[in-house]
C-alpha cells in the first residue's frame, strides 16, 4: 500500500496543532507587508501525521533493521542511550545566546571531548566546530593554506591520491588550490609522492587506512618528504575506526585530521546527517584555528574570540553540540580499552569476510587490509555486474555495500562491517553474497531482476535526472 | 562489552578461518614505527547507569531555558516542540540509515525529502529547494559561491550589515581564499541602507545578501533590493534566520530574491547549545545545476509506481570532485526531518497563527519597554519577534543584574556592531507567557528607579 | 524474512547490559541456596536485542499503522504527548513508599482526576485504584455486595442481559453471585427487568450504551425499579465515549460505573494492557471505597486508610498511575467542550458507516446507534463469513472490526471507529467494504484465502488449543 | 482540536449522507430526561505546551528518586532501566496495538509475548506462565482462587504474615465473599513459622501462600514449606516480590512450588508511584486449565510457518462467562514487553551479575548498620536485597531527621506488624552507590550520638 504525500493527504481546515491563547492585544504589520496563506501547504490532523512517517519509516533500512556494511561510512550500532543524552534538558534546552559562565557544563563536556578525541588522535589541538567531516576538511584545509600564507608563502596545489574520497579535490579547490593527482597501488610509494612534491605545493591529502582498507605504510616517510619541501599533510579520518589504540595519525607527521563522529564514535547517520566533524591539528597550526577556541582557566570554561590568525567560523555558534553529547557518551561507555578492542573486531569482522569471499569474488588487493575489503565484479559470471549483486542483497534482508567506489577498482564492492555484527550476522551475510555469487553464474537473471522483495523494483534514475521533479505541485 | 557482539568462542573460530593466530597478526600492513605503543589514556568504561549520571551531572551546570525567563534569540528561537516530532525522529529506521544511496530501500528518507524541498519551496515562494545543508550560515555561504559562480567573472559580493554576524564571519571564511571581494553595508534605522547598495551596484557585483529579518530583528525592504540588485544583473540572496516570519510576512520569493537561505531551527529543532540545526536552500529554476547538496526527485519505478530518489549527482563532488559546486556530501537528514514533520503538523493554519502570536507578544512587549524611563527604540523599521531596544544603563550590567532574576533579557549587540554598545535585542515567542514579559519590564524598570 | 526467537538467536557469552562495579567486598548466599546458572536464558548483544524487537513491531498493526475499529475497544488515537507525560521524571521515578508529604504533585494530581472522571460521569467519588475494566467490575461489585451485606441483606443475584460483555458474569460469580440472563431485544425493557427482579437479586449489571451502540432508553425507569426492590444498577462504562457531555451515567440513577482510561480517555492498549479502571459510585457506597482514599485537607492532599467499612485494596499500591498522568493529559487537552465534540464526532463516524455500508451489510437493529454500529453476515454471498470478510480486510490494511461479539448478533461485525479517524479514512473503509461485500458475491475464494498480504496466513488455531505449546524449550 | 480530524465540509458532508441536519439528532435515542443540560464544568482545553507546564508543575512536587539518597524497597525496586527498553517499547506499533485478536497482524505482540512466558519459566523453574496479570497482588489473590478451585472441596488457605500486606489484603478482597477462609500464621526469625503451619495442614487446606523473598526480604525455606503443604495435599503458592532474588536464590520451581506469582516491577518498569507492575503466574503442567489470564500458544499458519496465537480461550470469560477462570480479559501487555526486553538485555549472565550486585551492597550495608550503637538484626534469615533493622529511636522521627538530609531511609513495618514497631525496612539496590550507603550509616549514627 503506497502512503500518499503529505500535501494530497491535506483537507482544507483540518489542524494538527494546539497554540496557547496570544494573551495580548492582538496585532498585525503593515496589510502590504502581510503573505497571503502559504499555498497548497499541508493541513492534516496530528494522527495523519503520526501515520503518514510512522509508515514512511518502514520503507526505510538502518542499522536497527539489520546489517548495513556501507563501505567508508562505518555504520556501527548508535547505542540508546546517547539518544538520551542528548535529549537531556540541559543538553537539549540550552541557548548559544547565554553568557558562558550559565553554560559550564556545556563548556566542560565540549572541553572533555577534545581532550579525548585528541588522545585517541594524537593530535595536541582538537576544533569540534566543523558540521560534517566535509566541512573539517574545509576547516583543515584553511588552517593549512593559513599557516603558508602566514609564513608568506603562496602554494597553489594539492596532492591528492586517485583513491580519495571525492570531497578531498572538492574541498581543495574551495580553498583555491589546484589538483595535483598520485596514482596508489593499493598504498600510496613514496616515490610516487615525491614525483609530483614540489616547492608549489601546499599538502598532500591522504585517507588512512586509504579506501582500499590499507594502511598507507609509507606515511611516516611521506610526511617527512612533504615537510621537508615545505608543505602539509591532511588525513581523511573517514577510517579512523581501523585504529584507535593501534596507530594514532598524530603521532604520524600528520598535520591535519577530521574525525567523522557519525562513523567512528557512533553517532547516528540520520538518513543522511547531521555528522560532526571535529579537526585535529598539529601544534603549529593552532594560532589558526576556526573561532571560538574553548580554553579552560583554573576549574572554568570559556570560548576565546581573541585569536587574530583565526580562519574565522566556519558555521553558527559552536558545532553541532548535540552531537557532540552523544559522541562523548559513547567514549564514555567504551573507555580506552573498549575502543581498542572496537578497533580490533571491526579488522577482524572485516578480514573473515575476506576469507569467506575471496574464493568467490576477485579481490584487487592481496594485501592485508584493515577495516573494510573491496572487491572487484571481475569474477562474476552471467554478464552481472556490482549493481546486481548490491540489489539481490536486497532480497537477501542485507543492505548492499557501497559500490563503484573507490574509482580505482572496476566494479567495486567496498564492505564495512564494523564491529558491532556478530559473527553469526556475519556468516548469514557470507552465506548470501556465496549464494549470489553462484546465482549469477546459473540464474543470471534473478540477479538482473533484483530487487523483488523491497517496497520498489529499479527506478528509473536517468528520467529522475532528464527531467528533474524537484518539487509537489499541485496540478 | 555490550556494544561488541563477540564471544570468545567467534573471535576463536574467525581467527581460524582468516589463518591467523590473534588479532593483533591483522595489524601486520602497520609499521612498527607507526603503531601506537602505550594503552590511551582514556577512563575505563562506564556502566550505563553511571554514563548518565556524568552527563547529568554537566547537564545540571547548564542554564537549561525551562528554569529561566529567557528572552534570547539572535539566530536560535526557543520555540515549543510538540511531542510528536521526537516520537516519529526517534523511530530508528530513519535515524539509524544513511544517505539513501539504495532507494528501493529508502523510499521513506527519500519521500520525507522531497516533502521537505516542496515545504521550503511553499514557504521561501522559491521554485526548487535542495535536501538541506548544515546551518544558516553555511548556506549563506554557499549561496555566495553559487552567485560567484553563476556571474561568471563578478566577484564582489555585498554583505548586510545588518545580516547575522556569524552568517557574514562564514560567509567571510568560506570565501576567504577565492578572490571574492566582500563589501559591507551599512544600515540605516535598522536595515540595510538602500542609498549605499545603489552607487555599489556595477557589473563587478555578484550579489546581495541581506537578512529577513535581519540580525536586529527588523523586515528589509526586499522588492527594492531585489529592483536595485536587479538593474545591475547581481542576484538577491536573502537570508532568513528566523523563518516563522516567513508565514506572517511576504516571502523571498514574491519579493523578488533570487536565492533564499536560511536556518530552520525554529522548526522542531530543540536549541540544543546552538547545533545540529538545518540550513535551507531555495533558487530559481535558472539556478538549478548550480545548486550544491543532496537533490531528491521523483521518478517511477520498473512497474511504473512514483517513486523518488537522489538526483542531479553530477553537480556533486562525488561525481565531479574538484569541478563540484561544493564539497558538501550530505544534508542533516534527521533535522530535515524534524522540520518536516514540524511544518505538517502546524500546517498552514497553525503556523499563520504561531506567527501572529510571536509577533503579537513581542509587538506588545516592545511597546511596554519603549515606554519605560530611559529605554528608546533605535530603529523603527518593521520587525516580527524581536526587536533591539537602547538601555539606559551598561548592558552588560542590566544583563547580569536581570540574572539575578533568573531573566535573560536578551542578546548584548555591541560586540558585533559598534556604535550600538547600549543596544539589546529581546526575543519573545510562544515561550515567553505574559507573565514572563511582564516580570521583564517590572525588572527593566527597576534599574532606572 | 522469519525472525527466530531470543533464544535461537543467543551464543553463550554474549551480554548486553553494562552494569556498575559492587564497590564492596563480594558477597554471595549460602551455597545449598544459590542457585544454577538459569538454564537456556539468552544471552545476546544490545544490537541483538534492538533488531530482535524493532523488526516484532514491524509484524504488529496499531492504531498508528491506520484505521483500527475494534467495537467496543474504542481504538482511538494515543496521544504523544500523553506519553511524554508519563515519563517525566517526577512521575516515573517516585516510589509509592515515599512519606505523602513528599509525593504531593502526584497525590494533587490524582485528586483532580477524580474530580475530572466525576464531573464528566456525574458520581460524587471516584476510585482510582482498578487496574483494568474488569477489575473496576470487581471493586464495583464487591462494594455493591458490602452495601447488601451492611444492611442485613444477603442477596444471591445479578441480573445480566445477553449482550453483556463476557467480564460482567465473571466478575458477579468472583462476588459469589448466581447470574439471572435476560433477552434484551436491541435495548433493555424494562418488562424484561421486572419479570426477573426480585428481592433476591442484588444488581443489575447493564452496558450503556449497550453493546450493540444503542442507547438503554429505559434506563431511568430500570433503575427505579431495580431500586424499589433494594437492588443495585451497575454500569459498565466500556462504552462511555458515546455520552460525553451527552449523558451522565451518575445522574440516571446508576449506582456504580467503572471507566475504561484506554478507551474513552486515550492512553494506550499497549498490546493488551496496563489499562486502567476507575470506579465512579453513588453517595451511599462512599463508605466501601477501596483502600485508600485520597482526601485533600486544605492544600494537602492524603491517603485516609481510616475506613471501617473499606472492601479493602484490589491491587498493590495505588492504582495504575503512569496510565492516570496519561488520562489527566488527554483530559487537560480536550477540555469539557473537546471531550464532548469527541462523543459527537465519535457518533457521526459510526452513523457514518453505518449509512454507507447498511445496503450491502444487514443490520440486525435498526435503532439508531451511537458509537458503534453491529452488522451481521446475513447478506453475505458466496457462502462466506464474518471471518472471512474480517481477514479479508487486513489485505486491504485495515484492522478487522470485533467479530462474532455480540453474541446475540449472528456473525456479528461490530464496528467502533472512534472520533480520531476522518472522513477520507472511513470512506476508505467503507469502500474496501463494499468491495468486499462485492468479492462475496463474485469470487468468495479471495476472501475465504484472506489475509494473502500479511506477515502470515490463517493460523491453526484448533492444534494450538488441542496441543499447547506454550513455551520454548530447547530441544 | 488536533485529534479530531472533521473539517466543517467533512461533517456536512457526513451528516447529509446520514440523511441528519446535525450531529444533535444523531443521539435521538436519548431520551430527554436523559441528558445532560448544562456543559460539563471543565477547564477548557489546554496547549500542548500548557499541557505540560501544568504537569511539569505538579512532577516538581515529588520526589524524584534521582534528587534523594532512598533505601525504599517493600515491594517496588528501584533499579536501572537501560535506554533500550524505553526506545524499543515507544515503538507504537507494540504499544497502540490491543490485545492480538487477530494473529496474521499481531505476530510481533504474540512472539513477544510467547518468549515472556518462556522467561517467566526459566526464571521461576515452572512448567508454563501465562501472559501476565495485573500486579502481583492482584496475581498472588487468584493464584489462591485457582488453588481452591483446583482443591475443589478445600476452602482454607493459609496466608504468611511476611507476604507483602497488599498481597494480603488484596487475597482478603478477591475472597470475600467466596467463602474462603483466610487464616494467618505467624512468623518466627522473620520466615514463615513452619511450626505454626504444619498443625493446620490438613484436608480443608487448599494451599499455603508465602513470600520469597518475603515483606521482611527474608529467604523462606521453600523445600520443608512445600513439604509441608504436599504431605497434606496442599498447593505451595510462592509470591515473589523482587523477582530479582530469582537470578541469585533457587527458584521456586525447583524448591517444590506449585504455583509461582510475583511482581515483575523490577525488571525494566519505572517506579511510577506503584503502578503499571506486572503480575507474572506460573504453574505446574496439571493446572493448565485452571489459569486465568491469556495464554499464547505457538502453531502454524496455512503455509506452514511457525507463528503464535492466543489459545486455551475456553478457559476465559468471553466464552465461559461466569464459569470462567477469572474475570481478567486483559494482560499488562506494554509491562511484558518492557520485562522481555530487559530480560533478554541482562540475560543469564547479567542477571546474575546484577543480582550479586545487589546482594553485596545490601549485605556490606547491613552489617554496617549492625554495628552501629543501638541498631540491631531481629532476624538472622538470609536475605536478598532488604532487610529489617530495629532501630534505637522512634522510626517515624527517624525517617523524618533523615529526610532533612534528602535520604529516605527505608519502609517503617511497624503498622503493618504490631510488636515490630522498631522495624525499619532497608533496599539496596545496584542504584545505591557507596557514598549514598556510608551517608545513611553516617546520617543513622548521628542520631545516637
Amino acid at each position: 500500500l503506497d502512503e500518499p504525500l503529505l500535501f494530497e493527504q491535506s483537507q482544507p481546515g483540518r489542524i494538527g496543532y494546539s497554540l496557547p491563547d496570544a494573551d495580548v492585544p492582538p496585532a498585525l504589520p503593515d496589510i502590504e507587508l502581510l503573505r497571503d496563506e502559504i499555498t497548497d501547504f499541508p493541513e492534516l490532523s496530528e494522527v495523519d501525521v503520526i501515520r503518514h512517517y510512522t509508515r514512511l519509516s518502514t520503507w526505510n533500512y538502518g542499522v536497527d533493521s539489520g546489517f548495513y556494511p556501507l563501505g567508508s561510512c562505518t555504520m556501527k550500532y548508535n547505542p540508546k542511550v546517547n539518544e538520551v543524552a542528548a535529549r537531556l534538558p540541559g543538553f537539549a534546552e540550552i541557548h548559544p545566546q547565554t553568557p558562558e559562565a550559565l553554560n559550564q557544563g556545556a563548556l566542560e563536556l565540549m572541553y572533555r571531548l577534545e581532550r579525548a578525541l585528541a588522545e585517541v588522535s594524537g593530535f595536541p589541538a582538537i576544533c569540534l566546530q566543523p558540521a560534517a567531516g566535509a566541512q573539517g576538511e574545509l576547516a583543515g584545509m584553511l588552517m593549512i593554506r593559513a599557516w603558508h600564507e602566514a609564513r608568506g608563502n603562496q602554494r597553489t596545489k594539492v596532492i591528492i591520491p586517485d583513491t580519495a574520497h571525492g570531497t578531498n579535490p572538492a574541498t581543495s579547490a574551495l580553498c583555491g588550490y589546484e589538483v595535483v593527482p598520485v596514482t596508489s597501488t593499493g598504498i600510496l610509494s613514496l616515490d610516487a609522492v615525491a614525483a609530483v612534491m614540489s616547492d608549489e605545493v601546499a599538502a598532500l591529502m591522504i585517507t588512512n587506512p586509504n579506501t582500499l582498507g590499507l594502511f598507507e605504510a609509507n606515511i611516516r616517510a611521506i610526511c617527512e618528504l612533504v615537510h621537508e619541501q615545505g608543505g602539509l599533510v591532511y588525513c581523511d579520518g573517514a577510517n579512523l575506526n581501523a585504529l584507535m589504540g593501534i596507530s594514532r595519525p598524530g603521532d604520524l607527521g600528520i598535520d591535519v585530521m577530521h574525525f567523522n563522529l557519525h562513523k567512528t564514535f557512533s553517532t547516528p547517520h540520520g538518513g543522511g546527517g547531521p555528522g560532526a566533524g571535529p579537526v585535529g591539528i598539529a601544534e603549529k597550526l593552532i594560532p589558526f584555528l576556526p573561532l571560538p577556541v574553548i580554553t579552560k582557566e583554573g576549574d572554568s570554561y570559556h570560548f576565546d574570540y581573541q585569536r587574530p590568525q583565526s580562519i574565522g567560523r566556519v558555521k553558527s555558534f559552536y558545532g553541532h553540540f548535540g552531537i557532540l553529547v552523544r559522541a562523548y557518551s559513547y567514549i564514555l561507555a567504551m573507555g580506552g580499552e573498549g575502543l581498542k578492542k572496537a578497533t580490533e573486531l571491526a579488522v577482524l569482522n572485516a578480514n573473515y569476510i575476506r576469507a569467506r569471499l575471496e574464493g568467490a569474488y576477485a579481490l584487487p588487493y592481496k594485501e592485508r587490509s584493515l577495516h573494510e575489503v573491496v572487491f572487484s565484479e571481475e569474477k562474476l559470471g552471467g554478464g552481472c555486474h556490482t549493481l546486481d549483486v548490491a540489489k539481490r542483497l536486497i532480497d537477501y534482508g542485507f543492505h548492499p555495500p557501497t559500490i563503484y567506489f573507490p574509482l580505482v577498482v572496476a566494479g567495486a564492492l567496498m564492505i564495512e562491517p564494523t564491529e558491532t555484527e556478530s559473527k553469526q550476522m556475519i556468516d548469514d551475510f557470507c552465506d548470501a553474497m556465496l549464494a549470489i555469487a553462484a546465482e549469477a553464474r546459473q540464474d543470471p537473471d534473478t540477479l538482473k531482476q533484483a530487487p523483488t522483495r523491497a517496497r520498489r523494483r529499479r527506478l528509473d534514475e536517468a528520467t529522475a535526472a532528464r527531467k528533474p521533479k524537484l518539487r509537489w505541485r499541485s496540478e | 562489552m555490550r556494544y561488541l557482539p563477540h564471544t570468545d568462542a567467534d573471535i576463536k573460530q574467525m581467527l581460524a578461518t582468516i589463518g591467523v593466530a590473534a588479532t593483533e597478526a591483522l595489524f601486520s600492513g602497520i609499521p612498527a614505527d607507526s603503531r601506537l605503543t602505550h594503552p590511551m589514556e582514556l577512563p575505563p568504561g562506564l556502566a550505563e547507569s553511571d554514563i548518565l549520571r556524568e552527563l547529568r551531572r554537566l547537564a545540571a551546570k547548564n542554564a537549561q531555558i525551562a528554569d529561566w525567563s529567557s528572552f534570547l534569540g539572535g539566530g536560535a528561537y526557543n520555540h515549543f516542540i510538540p511531542a510528536v516530532v521526537d516520537h516519529l525522529v526517534s523511530r530508528s529506521e530513519f535515524y539509524t540509515a544513511y544517505t539513501p544511496y539504495q532507494p528501493e530501500i529508502s523510499q521513506g528518507t527519500l519521500q520525507g525529502i522531497f516533502e521537505f524541498q516542496t515545504m521550503i519551496c511553499q514557504l521561501t515562494g522559491m521554485d526548487m529547494a535542495n535536501a538541506s545543508m548544515y546551518d544558516g550560515a553555511s548556506a549563506c555561504a554557499e549561496a555566495v559561491l553559487l552567485a560567484v559562480r553563476a556571474a561568471k567573472k563578478r566577484s564582489r559580493v555585498l554583505l548586510s550589515a545588518a545580516l547575522h554576524p556569524h552568517y557574514r564571519q562564514t560567509i567571510a571564511t568560506y570565501c576567504r581564499y577565492l578572490d571574492i571581494e566582500l563589501i559591507t553595508i551599512d544600515t540605516s534605522n535598522g536595515v540595510t541602507a538602500l542609498e549605499q547598495v545603489e552607487p555599489l551596484l556595477d557589473e563587478r557585483v555578484a550579489a546581495l545578501v541581506v537578512g529577513y529579518p535581519n540580525y536586529f530583528g527588523c523586515i528589509e525592504d526586499l522588492s527594492a533590493l531585489a529592483a536595485a540588485a536587479h538593474s545591475a544583473d547581481a542576484r538577491l540572496i536573502t537570508a532568513v534566520a528566523e523563518p516563522l516570519a516567513l508565514a506572517l510576512y511576504k516571502s523571498p520569493g514574491e519579493l523578488g530574491a533570487d536565492i533564499v537561505v536560511g536556518e530552520g531551527q525554529s522548526f522542531g529543532l530543540p536549541l540544543s547549545y546552538g547545533g545540529p540545526g538545518i540550513g535551507f536552500f531555495a533558487v530559481r529554476n535558472k539556478d538549478m545545476r548550480l545548486l550544491p547538496g543532496r537533490l531528491v526527485g521523483e521518478t517511477v519505478d520498473l512497474d511504473g509506481k512514483r517513486s523518488f530518489v537522489l538526483t542531479l549527482a553530477t553537480r556533486e563532488q562525488h561525481i565531479r570532485r574538484e569541478k563540484a559546486t561544493s564539497n558538501i556530501c550530505s544534508n542533516q537528514g534527521m533535522c530535515a526531518l524534524m522540520v518536516s514533520i514540524y511544518l505538517a503538523l502546524h500546517g498552514k493554519q497553525g503556523l499563520r497563527q504561531l506567527a501572529e502570536i510571536n509577533y503579537a507578544r513581542s509587538h506588545w512587549l516592545r511597546e511596554q519597554i519603549a515606554n519605560l524611563d530611559g529605554f528608546a527604540l533605535p530603529f523603527d523599521a518593521p520587525v516580527f519577534n524581536e526587536f533591539v531596544v537602547s538601555c539606559p544603563e551598561p548592558v552588560a550590567a542590566l544583563k547580569k543584574r536581570l540574572e539575578q532574576q533568573k531573566i535573560l533579557a536578551g542578546v548584548a549587540i555591541g560586540r558585533d556592531y559598534p556604535g550600538l554598545e547600549s543596544g539589546l535585542l529581546i526575543c519573545t515567542t510562544e515561550q515567553n507567557s505574559r507573565q514572563q514579559m511582564e516580570q521583564l519590564v517590572a525588572a527593566l524598570a527597576g534599574g532606572t528607579q
